[in-house]
């Protein structure tokens, strides 16, 4: 079979078995016991061809309904968000993409250069000491921070706000299973607190929930529901028994709010897909991990240093690798090897285009577009104010219809709806969760808004 | 080569900006008095203020910095740095497939999720196990959740006695770390004189107390462990799981298949055996496979298909949960599938049969020079030891160094930690004949360099970037980020 | 205001203005007469963002029914072929598309050897001495091979055949307009002819036209009809009279066809777009121009030479240089200075990828499917045969009813039909120019004929 | 730097493929019996047997050996290397746009055709011109198809005396060419001590047998042809048009218009003013627009708009027919479209302002030390001359040879002719201060050296690819193919 994969011709391939000295191709294979050999082909399509390829996947594609041809105003972990066209072109360079792990550092100072900017980047927008070269995604950044956490000082129970997104929750729960390490949650203030209806963590019951065996206190903000958390005050609880703070925060509300690191968490984590990463339905995408100087030793995954060469020239390597598993093994920090790094250049790419006036500007044009977005909803009266505090980019209302019914609906109007927080939070049953970024003008809010209520009025009671 | 010595923070200037935004068209809303107290940042984040001209030219010349397998050789065993085909990155950069938020209503998303439904029956097909998740997004994610399957299995059947998991110790270092991960006791059993699992060894450890055994098959010398077979019956009597690291599935695709070797959970790396790129350090993709009995444990959710409807089944109580946001690396997952479905089942095979060719060409034509502790037929790579070299005062590591000089990437080096002065070397199947050459004739001069003038080899590498860096100072004195 | 493409901030700018010892931007226009300066802006939209730009694009895009989406049976002069998806990736690095032309040649080492191997390529396909590094299309290649001849033989009169792309001749007739070279056309061998229909050359007409004035003949193969023109006997009537032969060969014709070169074309001239570049509506083209020895030195446009660096090593540059413009300004032998350099680097990649055996295979599944299409539309009766000799790719028939009726029925079924030559050959009324290249798969053809005859049965009688 | 010596051809091996074409899936035809006699090739063509891997590498290796402006500066005079934005190239690259056949039925293309239509539009407007034609595939072809216009235009009025062009010693070697083959006599002006146009001169030429005078304004010193007005007054006096070489638009984008000038005819490069990337010699774009006289007279088709539909107009009895095949190189257009889109009036304006503070900047930092002919206020880009240094033997090439060391492009060198050792200098708008001031030490740098040392300036370059070459023995004797 010939391949243009494949270079070897059928000729080289009679000189080289020669060479190796066996008969046939089938003779290398003469380790595997004879039962193992598999005496017919693998049940697979036939092999198609380049054009036949890109035809099948436009079938494909055909019976998907994109973001590009649908306004998107969905949110929930994974946003939607304007990236510079010069990102993928930096990506695309072979010398980057077809790269593996910088084990060679000195053919690798692209890439290693690459994170070491990463990192600070990191590093200076949660307003940590350091930053490691990426985690998968922010889920799991999550569930290392909380491992973290409990080998640091030794304990094995973690709080975790009900307001986190649930897809973290989930991994942590499900990483942490088998660890020894128990997870409690803390509700958030809503509805039925006749006093505070912040959306944000329920302070008295975290208070209540604290113990001497708390490893850490683990908070979103913005959290799932878009609304910003006081880390400051949570950040108070923790040191007041000596549990650290982990905050997990979106990297683009960082252009305009208060960094974790001033606020006293102690790791900050989370989701760096909205820098120049699009949502590739869902993966990949990048988990940041930064850490205040006490931790940097312990951080899991790769992360580079600065060093000089033998003739005194900058240059960087990976570096504290005794953490890692190819050194420790089972006693590594993490079992982590390969990361996110292409995405971590990605973001590199995108926060050195946006700059500080960039992402400022991408913050608060998310802040005036959902704020709008909010104020339209609520004026026409066909979805009601679920939460009191101030949002980012991202938030809940109650619709007079069910959720699902108003997303149905918005789709034959080419408009990707909101999240429906009915199953991942029963006690919010009815509740959407809209996001609006930088990408939506005002043009496509206004028609969302209008359609919207359109639906409402004519649609089902959501009782 | 022109250097260029500046981050991307030392080139920023005031006022200078690299992005082009709509304008905002809907009111502004005054932060003061939406965000009160401390919730607005007092200062700004020190990102480079930098056009793009300046962002496009820092990056390329970087890039320049860099060696891929678009560059040329790239035998980095257990990698497998295999060629990337170009058509795969344009289908993962359609946008009908890769612009979808990953929460849009599953009938939107019929197409990505039949993708992710196929590519499930590919790759269970070709592991020979009865169903695949495609969430890990790398081999070591899909060893721990490999483990936390087995942990719930045996959970499961109330036997909570099974706290241990058994390595070689030339397994890749992963394997122990995921297992101490998912709350398992390491035992690490020794190899061998053939390179392969001490049979007796295991037998000694084999006792109730044992939840399973990790293996890499052909294992991390590039020796396929022909007792595998009685290494899964003996796991297996004794109530145990096996798990198949898949990291060198690309010597046995279509030849062999870790389901009929006994295995009852098997990753794969697409980001190796599947030709998908690996970014200079990710993002991979690391799905797992499982037996029958073990389907119910594995994560939420799992893609079903009803009346030609594709849906993500969340309803399974057995399951361990998510072990990552969403169902896997997408992107990484429809080059991967682009791959499968150019090379058919006779393409894979044809892949396996040369990479491993290719291996023992390599073998065959070094033997004489280095030391190769297990000289057989080995499977699509083998391991060498640079012992005698050493002796002369060139290490594996001066070996290394001085190919970089020839532009060729190193083989892996110091790994398998049982060789002494390992140098793994992975040729794939996508390497010439002349390619291979041209590195034998390097590795033979650099043999008798090392014999005739070991001196001579010591100030590698002089032709890149930067010459030899510094890593104890890098580890003392950890500088991690810039700084004003 | 602020432009992510001009990094000049204020402050520079200031700085700047005061080291050029200027007062302002306006000042350094000074040399401008007042009366010249504009007082106002330019009438042009409102600058887009990015975001905005693609958005804008789309709706555009939107308006248009490509050739993906659509399936193409037009050829006529631009040609429907698979791209192997390795050429754009190659095209797309920035160091081919972001260069000038290669006057320093140290530092252009890339472009150089490169368009010295499509040099090569060319030679070989059309079995010439040498080619030159592109011209802009294969209708301007004509037009400087016209040039060429009446400059070497100093004799004024050009025969064309009447088969030869129409578009050709007219880029031709205006060229020449004012070169006091005349063009005649002789006709081809048709339906009215009862002893030969062959679509080809007339050779009785043109023994009548030739004579010692003229300079060159000029014929095409395939022709437009897709049919191969006995370019040997052309040749030697050429010869009998010192004309000179000028070939317009279709480059993907010519993996299975004999070259013209060895035929006894003096010049080979054409289109090379079908060697792996898009049909982008029609433009960029990349005109080839091969020839025999003796008019190397007489070529327009660059070309590029092997040589010795000062170490001894090969190396590339632009040579023949005294025959450009910008050494010999009016006397030049074109004025061809920018030329399609990056669609030349596409063909080299092509012709690499393809290679010996696919550029055969191409050639052949391009007969086989013309042929099948042929034959399955004759088949039922609803066209008629027009011409009897062998075609490549693309074949003349005549429908029942109009060309153009059957045109746009088929666009409503996203099927782009062939061409209507009855605008350009009013005796060919009603006849149609139908092209199918490897790239159509067997489905397409049947779908297509089966269309085109149900169409043909519904519509109106075309008379 | 890693020395890969081999042609493509020199890596082919008999038997290798590097395509993958879908199966014939119709009957075969037996190629023997359909094309008789001596239609089918004997031999088949030499093309290269290697597969994608040998062919990416390969390619990817030679654009190392290759500098673009994503490299680093590119001062090269009349070429206006500017930035090319990244956007632009995604433009291009939209299927929906650039997947469209010619002759599609303009109903199923209206969208490239408003796209045409806007961009006559734009350009109109910037140019002042009444019309504006897409066609020309660059500038000479601009050109060419202007002087036809010319012819056109006085044998229309049956005025067939007029057989001369008048250019001036400073211009472009396409105008004295294009006037050529357009069937003109060409008459050359000289400049005057300022290094513009010598009015006398002019005066002195000027009668009923003159077509047109063609003039770059800024002409190719970099000057601002002060007497403009003048000028056309007197050319149109005389019965003559004005061609106006738009070459070096970059000075004056939306600050001054040709057509307010006097010109009758403009052209415009895409691929420079319009920050179109080259593409290592093209494609490249060269509309040209004409005053509302002159609209009789384009190339069809024009595109027209009637009722919010767009139309190919070929019915126009006095156009001087077609340049080129089909509507121009809509690829490049596209780019363009994309830059004004983004730059809007008040961008267009900006980049020309700081075009021509940069070259402003840099000649008021080298007059010092090199020699300035016309020194003073210039517009976009200006001309030194290395005399002082040629003295000392360290000519114009020298220096640019020297700045290949740098990692810098060199100026143009030795144009316009007018000049003695002429480096031509445009630094364009997107550079930035600091690359000039990087440019500027080491030309500076480079003339001190030159007086000291200027030996040590002989032997550049030493760090590229390969050394100084020897042209004259690539034109003494010609190899301009590989052979076996
Ligand atoms: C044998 C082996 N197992 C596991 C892994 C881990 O895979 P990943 O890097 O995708 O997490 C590797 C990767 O190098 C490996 O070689
Ligand atoms: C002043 C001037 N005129 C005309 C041209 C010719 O333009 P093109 O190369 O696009 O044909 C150039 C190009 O270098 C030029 O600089």
């Amino acid at each position: 079979m010939k391949s243009s994969y494949i270079p070897m011709t059928r000729q080289q391939q009679e000189a080289m078995l020669s060479t190796v000295d066996v008969k046939s191709l089938d003779e290398l294979f003469s380790a595997i016991p004879e039962e193992l050999r598999l005496q017919k082909d693998l049940k697979l399509p036939e092999p198609l061809s380049e054009h036949e390829l890109k035809k099948h996947m436009n079938t494909l594609a055909q019976k998907n309904s994109d973001t590009i041809g649908n306004t998107c105003f969905l949110g929930a972990g994974a946003y939607d968000h304007i990236i510079p066209s010069a990102v993928k072109h930096i990506t695309s360079r072979q010398e980057f993409y077809t790269a593996y792990t910088p084990y060679q550092p000195e053919i690798s100072q692209g890439v290693l250069q690459s994170i070491f900017e990463y990192q600070t980047m990191i590093a200076e927008l949660t307003g940590m000491d350091a930053a490691n070269a990426s985690l998968y995604d922010g889920a799991t950044a999550l569930y290392e921070a909380a491992l973290l956490a409990s080998r640091y000082n030794g304990r094995k129970e973690i709080l975790i706000a009900r307001s986190v997104n649930p897809e973290y929750r989930k991994v942590l729960y499900s990483g942490l299973r088998y660890s020894g390490i128990t997870v409690k949650e803390v509700d958030f203030y809503k509805e039925e607190n006749s006093n505070n209806k912040s959306g944000t963590i329920n302070l008295e019951q975290l208070q209540d929930h604290i113990s001497k065996n708390t490893a850490a206190i683990a908070i979103q903000s913005p959290n799932f529901f878009g609304i910003l958390e006081d880390i400051k005050a949570v950040s108070h609880t923790a040191k007041e028994v000596g549990a650290l703070l982990i905050a997990v925060c979106d990297p683009i509300s960082l252009g305009v709010f208060e960094s974790p690191g001033a606020l006293g968490a102690d790791i900050a984590v989370g989701e760096a897909q909205p820098l120049g990463n699009p949502m590739n339905f869902g993966g990949p995408l990048l988990g940041y991990f930064a850490v205040k100087s006490p931790f940097i030793r312990r951080m899991p995954g790769r992360i580079v240093g600065e060093t000089i060469d033998s003739q005194g020239r900058r240059g960087f390597v990976l570096t504290l690798q005794a953490r890692e598993q190819h050194i420790r093994r089972e006693k590594a920090t993490s079992n982590i090897c390969t990361n996110q790094a292409l995405c971590a250049l990605a973001a590199a790419n995108y926060l050195s285009l946006m700059g500080k006036e960039g992402l400022k500007e991408v913050a608060t044009q998310c802040i005036n577009k959902s704020v709008y977005t909010y104020h339209s909803l609520l004026e026409a009266s066909q979805v009601s104010q679920v939460f009191e505090a101030p949002f980012f980019r991202e938030f809940v209302v109650r619709p007079k219809i069910k959720p699902n019914a108003i997303n149905e609906a918005l789709l034959t109007e080419k408009i990707i709806g909101g999240y429906d927080l009915t199953a991942e939070y029963p006690e919010l049953e009815g509740c959407w969760l809209v996001a609006v970024t930088e990408k939506r003008s005002k043009k496509e809010i206004d028609d969302f808004v209008s359609k919207v209520n359109s639906i409402c009025q004519g649609g089902i009671i959501n009782d | 080569m022109i250097r260029d010595e500046k981050l991307i923070f030392e080139k920023s200037v005031e006022g200078r900006i690299g992005y082009s935004l709509p304008a905002n068209d809907v009111p502004e809303v005054d932060l003061e008095v939406v965000y009160p107290g401390d919730m607005l940042r007092k200062t700004a984040p020190q990102l480079p203020e930098v056009s793009e001209v300046d962002v496009i030219r820092h990056y390329t010349n970087l890039s320049k910095r860099n060696y891929g397998v678009d560059s040329g050789f790239y035998p980095l065993g257990s990698c497998t740095m295999k060629y990337n085909p170009k058509i795969n990155e344009d289908i993962a950069s359609m946008e009908g497939l890769a612009q979808m938020h990953p929460l849009q209503n599953p009938q939107t998303a019929q197409g990505n999720l039949e993708i992710l439904y196929n590519m499930d029956k590919y790759l269970s097909e070709i592991l020979g196990m009865e169903r695949v998740t495609l969430q890990p997004a790398a081999g070591a994610q899909g060893e721990m959740t490999g483990l936390m399957i087995i942990k719930a299995y045996h959970m499961h059947r109330l036997d909570s006695k099974r706290v241990k998991i058994i390595v070689p110790d030339s397994s890749h270092g992963t394997n122990p770390a995921s297992a101490a991960l998912a709350g398992f006791e390491v035992v690490h059993i020794p190899s061998d004189e053939r390179g392969c699992v001490d049979i007796n060894a295991l037998e000694d450890i084999l006792d109730d107390t044992v939840a399973g055994l990790m293996l890499t098959n052909p294992n991390t010398l590039g020796l396929f462990e022909e007792d595998i077979l009685k290494i899964s019956r003996m796991v297996h009597d004794c109530g145990g799981l096996l798990y198949y690291d898949g990291a060198n599935m690309n010597a046995i695709m279509g030849i062999a298949r870790p389901g009929d070797m006994g295995f009852d959970i098997a990753h794969v790396n697409l980001h190796k055996t599947f030709s998908t790129p690996h970014g200079g350090g990710g993002p991979g993709s690391g799905p797992i496979g499982v037996v029958k009995e073990l389907v119910p444990f594995l994560p939420v959710p799992v893609i079903e298909k009803v009346d030609d409807y594709y849906t993500l089944d969340y309803d399974r109580p057995l399951s361990i949960g998510k072990v990552k946001s969403f169902y896997g690396n997408f992107g990484v997952i429809l080059r991967a599938y682009s791959y499968i479905r150019t090379m058919g089942s006779q393409g894979l095979k044809a892949a396996s049969q040369t990479a491993v060719l290719n291996a023992n060409y390599i073998r065959k034509r070094l033997e004489d020079l280095y030391d190769i502790p297990h000289n057989r037929i080995c499977m699509h790579e083998f391991v060498l030891s640079a012992q005698r070299q050493a002796k002369n005062g060139v290490t594996a590591l001066d070996i290394a160094k001085n190919l970089l000089d020839k532009g060729i990437h190193p083989p892996t080096i110091y790994f398998p930690l049982i060789v002494q002065e390992a140098m793994m070397i992975e040729p794939t199947e996508t390497e010439s004949p002349e390619t291979l050459d041209n590195f034998i004739e390097i590795m033979r001069d650099l043999a008798i360099k090392a014999q005739e003038n070991p001196e001579s080899l010591k100030n590698a590498p002089k032709e890149t970037y930067v010459s030899r860096l510094d890593e104890v100072k890098a580890a003392r004195t950890p500088v991690l980020r810039w700084k004003k």
